[in-house]
């Protein structure tokens, strides 16, 4: 039988040495007339081979296009060896590392990442991994509310510019515990520092930095940082972690440095996939580890001295602390860190900045090429990997006669943001080659001449 | 051998380049002081060295893939490799999250198709896959409920019962989500015990959230009963389906009168648990709460396959994740449920029962304690050490480390935490009767040296990379970076 | 630098350590004269991501047919399993087992295999693979001449429809030492029995059977075992490995069975790759042991008695007997035998019959279909999972006609065996549906019905 | 703990029948007396003891991976796992051998490309990709010096010229080919001894083979010379490529003066060796020979690449396999030299002779006897134990066995015949300073054990799933299946 090894033999045998007649026998604690499971419109069982050959045509329907999307996931290069490793059965089959002398490989594989993303982030510790990057943020936001010194602080401020994605995460997230955003001023694609002053901050437990913000823009971290802590508030600073190679991290923002800092994983070796899995990242000083939520693994010794690897401060946790807990996160997305680790460990700090500045150059280049079309423009600078593009018509149907040809022309800014215009989110990862981004142009071109396009067919 | 960290064989100048692309000139753009100005401690190591490591570290995993892992609740069965190479094609991981439907029809085509069966297979009307493990589906489920008071007007429902056994994603879920835990206790036969139910519903309670069977290894069987009080009462209730592997095609939830269940794909279907996560806790609700399921959803639309997003579903409690939620992994367990199809999932619950029953009763004529002597196990059920704790000094924990250096993952320890010294355990279907037999003698033999010489059993494990770590010296004395060593933290 | 650890502080060390004031100054030993390799026309490095592009689309460059073509290599369904486990960095990058006590996971898994392949050939020993089927074929050949009582006996009588490809690899090979190949004579596709009395046996060391024959066909393997021991010759079975699970295996056929068994390894989950790497398999009598060329491991115990294995008789082998080794083979091909044994464990003596029977089906299935296109006959009965079709019409523009509709038709056998008239050898292994199966015969029709197709465009 | 053996997991009726076609009814079109009528003595597991059976099983090994494995003659270099999961494309694996060109035109670019890429680098005028493996590009290049000599008339060369220390695939091809061997001794100094060499040839001469820089670790310093000696007496010179790893971009076998090289991809060009293989052992030849390479090669035709086969080289020594080699290893190769390029191939032997000398170095240093001391060594070197042997009765093998205690995979042990308990060491380039330390370190201490304690460093290894085996008994008492074990044959 599929994946059960037992013979007949065996069933008999072992019903025998249960004193049961028969493998039904073995539910007769349900009320019989519970026992009932028709599962209809599940279909009968298929061999690999024939499941194989369904999946493989389903992962070819329509060819994955050339990519200048990004809004939050992003097209990056992963080398081989990363999910050659982390898909080795030890990694992929274990379970959380309960159990820790028969869990060292893992165990230790988180401290080294916990090591390079509190590094990254210029901070002191980090948790083992959170579902993603949104919820990642949501959690920062209910971590900096029990952290904070203000008894009855609730509010967070955020970017305007803040990525919609983690926006509505947080809005459902937190809504049962009262919390509430609210944006801050802008100017230029960025936070307008100069009017922060007509900005209340009573109530406030913490103010969001996102760098870049969603619109690729590089905000003024610094400031935003002094003006925050200045007034009692927590910083979060919700970061890009290839970014974090090139750009000043939030534990150096301002005097002082942010408190927290969360983000998305996925840049660091994780398949785009259709969105997931990936893994959001928590980092923070040393002070707030105690109202951090998630496992966190601390190097110990064993008997004889000899170093070793546990989780630790499980007391924070659901599994202990139950309706004290800092989060209910039990499971988190530990092969994701897996492959994180080996990814960073790959690339090194000169590889990933490599990979940033490439990023970033290519996202100049694509702005350059699509603002020689005409009557299009690029308002905002400067950006990291992804840019504001304005467009003369609306973008929609630009994006769809772009698809059609095979590009995936970038992220509709006009829903979230309709102060805006006919604004359009475009990234150019270091995949994008110099070939591909002088095509983008070209198609960029043809699908705003709409009215020849039409007349050609 | 100790590996060492990878940062202990970084050395500056040393790297894998190939991993990055051709360096570019420094951008005018960037003023410097949004540039970083240190070098990030990251290690610069050789393309070999990560292989080797990461390959070593791997080694040192006790896993599915090595180990009989009888981790009680975690249902630790063979992950079909076919899952994870299937998911992996090439042609599903290039796919941006927003590609335009369009060009998604495939794994569209996948998502709506496991939202059918997972309706079928908790018998339930609708389904969101969005929740990215267990406890995000237990928050989902409980906003729901949440949610679906507050639609009626109803504010005053506050509170979410919790049987004591439960596990502890679900009181911290309700505090999550805002609300109020009510606990009520277990009888000694492992049902819930009724007129403490009865007494602890009214006009506050929002619902009740219940595993069954529960996390004692037993089905609740006054099921019905429950549903009926806590109907009565206004409440709503939520199933915990972390247990699935013990029904599955054998009853439904929602012929239990449950509301709204979650389901851990990363248990019962077998998606890998990948040494912490990613899961996946799929939640699925009946035409009440259908209405309060998160987004994004799959629907059809001019015979395309569509995203359901906040629009088409306005009452919506929103979205939980930035994208679809972990979709590798529901597509690891849309694989799983194809290959087994209808027939094959039902063999799942019936041999993981026996399974779990067969090893009951070796451990018992045996003699050990087990929890609830007078019924059936599920899939799992609870041996007690309490007797051999008493008599020798050996406690679970003791017999949890000396089955390791016998080869075996140990059980789950302490939990639940009404049973002293207990061992939970679940072998699930996938495991051959010769396994299950060789743990049995493997704990026969432990409570044998235990009795001979305690002190023995207590130095396990030896044959495990390291012995027994110090847990509390981990607490006091943090140590959770490479830099904290280097240069302590003031 | 790629691939190399060493960083400019490290060598300067390593240098000062040696003495020597340069890496050039290593290759001092070189004559001047020879130093100079300029290596025209190798391009210059190229990161992983951009030589990953260039695989990707030389990968995609025509997307793979439907697969009816056989002749030596068959698209068998390959579980998941294999090459997940197959490319373990532990098997993958391991030398030949030569140092025991640090190998015994290929050596344990070689005696496996050893022992899989003597049951399936239905023998006593097995070698741990060769290079491929032809070359297997070519080894038996030169094994049968070595272990042969007739003294100088330098002949091989073998089937007129031997597989061309081992007929020229052995042409090759065997030149050499002065073998030779003779035909067989043949009606209905296979050897004719009732002709063998007129073939002269002097000088001939062995006579081979190939079961199927590259017809597909099945030949009369008891007879012609009986017939060829009874005048003094050896007996080599050459096999399609699924069929074993299937017909009768070479150790019982006739009244004594055969002496040697050797074949393609490719269908026991190895890819089709463009024509490898695969494995030949070789097996024979305990008696012939020390005759048969390459590896072969042996269990035996260590100092303590514990059981493990070790790589056993090298005394044949090159690097011990040199000029009078069984064969010059060295590196054999590991890793393929690795992946067949673990597809073997998974598809047991039910799953690879169940393969056996649903080719053989699927094949009966096509050659009805397709003999009922007008003017289209299949000669030969019965077949195992290749069989003849007799077009009215040459074989070669039909089969382009075919494939530029996505169908790979089979292998024209008019080059090889002009006898056959029309013929083409078509195979449909169990990975056709009856849908690709039904394609196929409204394909060929069409692509019969020329000029009806060439008016219609 | 042992590992039980697969057959032994095994029990009739359980099985991974998910991996089966679904069964058909008999058919009538085969005759009983054709039918197999025993069932083969295949294992009957499940899909997940298949997994943790091969999964353990690979834990056994030490790999590159895993260790470093510095064994002399063998390469044991990193494999870049993109040469891997390139080869294995999808759209690489499912071609069919014989599908039509203008189908392969991908796979068939990288082989013509390739074939280009060795002729730079061995400075020659032709390459065939064909042979599968080291020895198998011996015996075309030997094969190919034969039709040279009978395509000209010249019957007579029947003996080919080898070294006392090569490698044994070349005498072992000589004879294959039908050639006779001709042995000739190594000077003190490991080069050839040229006075012999003199001796030897004559018009019986068809050629020589030679490996440059020799098993002995050095270069032959009088290369042309021999090449002179040998093209004067009518013979041509056979490059055993081997040893590439040494000279890559350094020096061109072509000018040396060899006719005919052969590489072992496997080794310099870094596709894995698989616990035995496969290989690629590719040769290229100067214009001399070009009409005999073995076929397959590929040409371009019509602007597109083709085929070139029997019939446009008709003086081809004809087809070495069914049909292109191992084309998964050539283009691992392809991936592998293309990742290089010109700049990171020069760098490859450069730093493969750094990391040798630099072992040699301090390996003496440390006051071992180092086989040829005042030659450089090449990417390998010898160090003999006599001396420790000696005065310790440990031998060389003792020592490897040692390593394997110290987590370093042994150099390769008494080979070549000629130096006493020897060790030929190849550290290869991608091992890190630290690496080569500990391994110094490690002869060090072992020497230290011997002198100490002899026995012990005897009793190694102790830290294998086994210890040291019984060899003898291995030959003496075959046991070669399991069938054997369970009823020993007559
Ligand atoms: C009974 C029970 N409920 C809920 C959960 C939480 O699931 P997850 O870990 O996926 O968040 C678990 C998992 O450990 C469980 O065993
Ligand atoms: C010097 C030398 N020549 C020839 C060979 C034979 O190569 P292969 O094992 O690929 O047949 C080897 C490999 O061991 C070798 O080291």
């Amino acid at each position: 039988m599929p994946f059960i090894p037992h013979t007949d033999r065996e069933v008999a045998a072992m019903l025998a040495t249960i004193g049961a007649g028969s493998l039904d026998e073995l539910f007769d604690e349900i009320p019989p007339a519970l026992r009932n499971a028709p599962l209809t419109g599940v279909p009968a069982g298929l061999n690999e081979a024939g499941v194989a050959r369904i999946m493989q045509a389903r992962a070819a329907r329509n060819v994955p296009a050339t990519c200048f999307l990004g809004a939050g996931a992003y097209d990056h290069h992963i080398p081989a060896v990363v999910w050659e490793l982390a898909t080795r059965g030890e990694f992929y089959s274990a379970y959380t590392p309960y159990q820790a002398e028969a869990s060292q490989g893992t165990l230790q594989l988180i401290y080294e990442y916990q090591s390079m993303m509190a590094g990254l982030t210029g901070l002191d510790v980090s948790n083992a991994s959170l579902y993603d990057g949104a919820t990642a943020f949501a959690e920062a936001c209910l971590m900096a509310v029990r952290a904070s010194r203000r008894p009855g602080a609730r509010r967070i401020l955020v970017p305007r510019y803040l990525s919609p994605a983690y926006r509505r995460v947080a809005r459902a997230l937190l809504k049962g515990q009262g919390l509430e955003l609210t944006d801050l001023p802008v100017r230029d694609g960025r936070t307008d520092t100069a009017a922060l002053e007509s900005v209340a901050t009573d109530g406030v437990a913490a103010v969001v930095v996102m760098q870049p913000n969603f619109l690729g823009s590089l905000e003024p971290a610094d400031a935003l940082t002094d003006w925050a802590q200045a007034r009692g508030a927590l910083v979060i600073g919700a970061c890009n972690p290839t970014a974090l190679a090139l750009l000043k991290p939030p534990g150096q923002w301002g005097t002082r440095g942010a408190d927290i800092a969360c983000g998305e994983g996925q840049p660091l070796g994780i398949p785009l996939a259709s969105g997931g899995p990936y893994f959001g990242f928590l980092a923070c000083r040393s002070a707030l580890v105690r109202q951090m939520p998630g496992r966190i693994v601390g190097g110990t010794v064993d008997g004889e001295g000899r170093p070793g690897f546990t989780l630790t401060l499980q007391a924070r946790e659901q599994h202990i602390r139950r309706t004290k807990a800092t989060s209910n996160i039990c499971t988190n997305q530990g092969l994701m860190v897996t492959a994180a680790t080996i990814y960073l460990s790959l690339l090194g700090p000169v590889g990933l900045r490599r990979v940033a500045e490439a990023c970033h150059a290519n996202t100049r280049e694509l702005a350059a090429t699509l603002s020689r079309c005409p009557g299009v423009t690029v308002p905002f600078r400067p950006f990291f990997h992804e840019a504001v593009v304005q467009l003369p018509v609306p973008v929609a149907p630009v994006l769809a006669r772009l698809a059609a040809g095979g590009i995936l022309g970038g992220y509709d800014l006009s829903a979230d943001f309709p102060e805006l215009g006919h604004a359009l989110l475009v990234c150019a990862t270091e995949q994008r080659t110099p070939e591909e981004i002088a095509a983008y142009g070209t198609a960029l071109a043809a699908a705003l001449d709409a009215p020849a396009m039409a007349a050609a067919g | 051998m100790r590996e060492p960290l990878i940062f202990e064989q970084s050395r500056a100048g040393r790297g894998a380049l190939l991993q990055a692309p051709t360096p570019v000139p420094p951008s005018p753009d960037l003023p410097a002081s949004l540039l970083r100005s240190d070098v990030p401690p990251l290690p610069e190591v050789s393309e070999l060295q990560v292989v080797r490591h990461f390959t070593r570290l791997s080694q040192q995993n006790f896993s599915i893939d090595t180990h009989f892992y009888p981790l009680g609740s975690c249902t630790m069965k063979y992950n079909p490799r076919a899952c994870n190479r299937l998911a992996m094609l090439p042609g599903f991981l290039a796919r941006h999250p927003l590609e335009p439907e369009a060009h998604a029809q495939g794994v569209l085509e996948c998502l709506f198709e496991l939202q059918e069966w997972l309706k079928a297979v908790t018998g339930m009307a609708g389904v969101s896959l969005t929740p990215m493990a267990g406890a995000q589906g237990e928050f989902a489920g409980v906003a729901m409920i949440d949610a679906y008071h507050r639609a009626r007007g109803d504010h005053a429902r506050r509170q979410i019962i919790v049987p004591d056994a439960a596990h502890g994603t679900n009181p911290a879920t309700a505090t999550m989500c805002g609300l109020d835990v009510v606990e009520i206790p277990t009888n000694a036969e492992g049902d819930v015990d009724l007129d403490a139910l009865r007494a602890a519903v009214g006009p506050a309670t929002a619902g009740i959230m219940l595993t069954n069977p529960s996390t004692l290894g037993v089905f609740e069987r006054r099921i019905t009963e429950i549903a009926a009080i806590v109907h009565e009462a206004g409440g709503l209730l939520y199933y915990d389906g972390a247990n699935m592997n013990a029904i599955l095609g054998q009853v439904l939830p929602g012929a239990m009168g449950f509301d709204v269940v979650h389901i851990n794909l990363h248990k019962t279907f077998s998606t890998p648990h990948g040494g912490g996560g990613p899961g996946a806790g799929i939640v699925a609700v009946n035409q009440r709460l259908e209405p309060f399921l998160p987004v994004p959803m799959v629907g059809q639309r001019d015979g395309r396959y569509a995203w359901l997003t906040e629009r088409e579903r306005p009452q919506s409690i929103g979205r939980l994740s930035a994208f679809m939620g972990n979709t590798g992994i529901l597509l690891r367990a849309w694989v799983y449920m194809r290959l087994l199809g209808a027939e094959g999932m039902r063999r799942v619950s019936a041999y993981a029962v026996l399974n779990a029953n067969y090893l009951l009763a070796r451990l018992r004529d045996a003699g050990f304690t087990v929890a609830y002597p007078g019924r059936r196990a599920s899939h799992e059920f609870i041996i007690s050490l309490k007797d051999v704790a008493r008599d020798t000094g050996v406690t679970a924990m003791d017999f949890a480390k000396a089955l390791l250096d016998r080869g075996v993952h140990a059980p789950t320890t302490y939990f639940p935490l009404l049973v002293p010294e207990c061992l939970l355990i679940e072998p699930t279907e996938t495991e051959a009767q010769d396994d299950l037999d060789r743990f049995v003698e493997a704990l026969v033999e432990i409570r044998a040296l235990a009795r001979r010489d305690a002190a023995e059993v207590k130095r396990a494990p030896r044959t495990t990379p390291v012995g027994r770590l110090d847990d509390v010296r981990a607490a006091k004395q943090l140590d959770v970076t490479w830099q904290s060593r280097r240069a302590p933290a003031a």
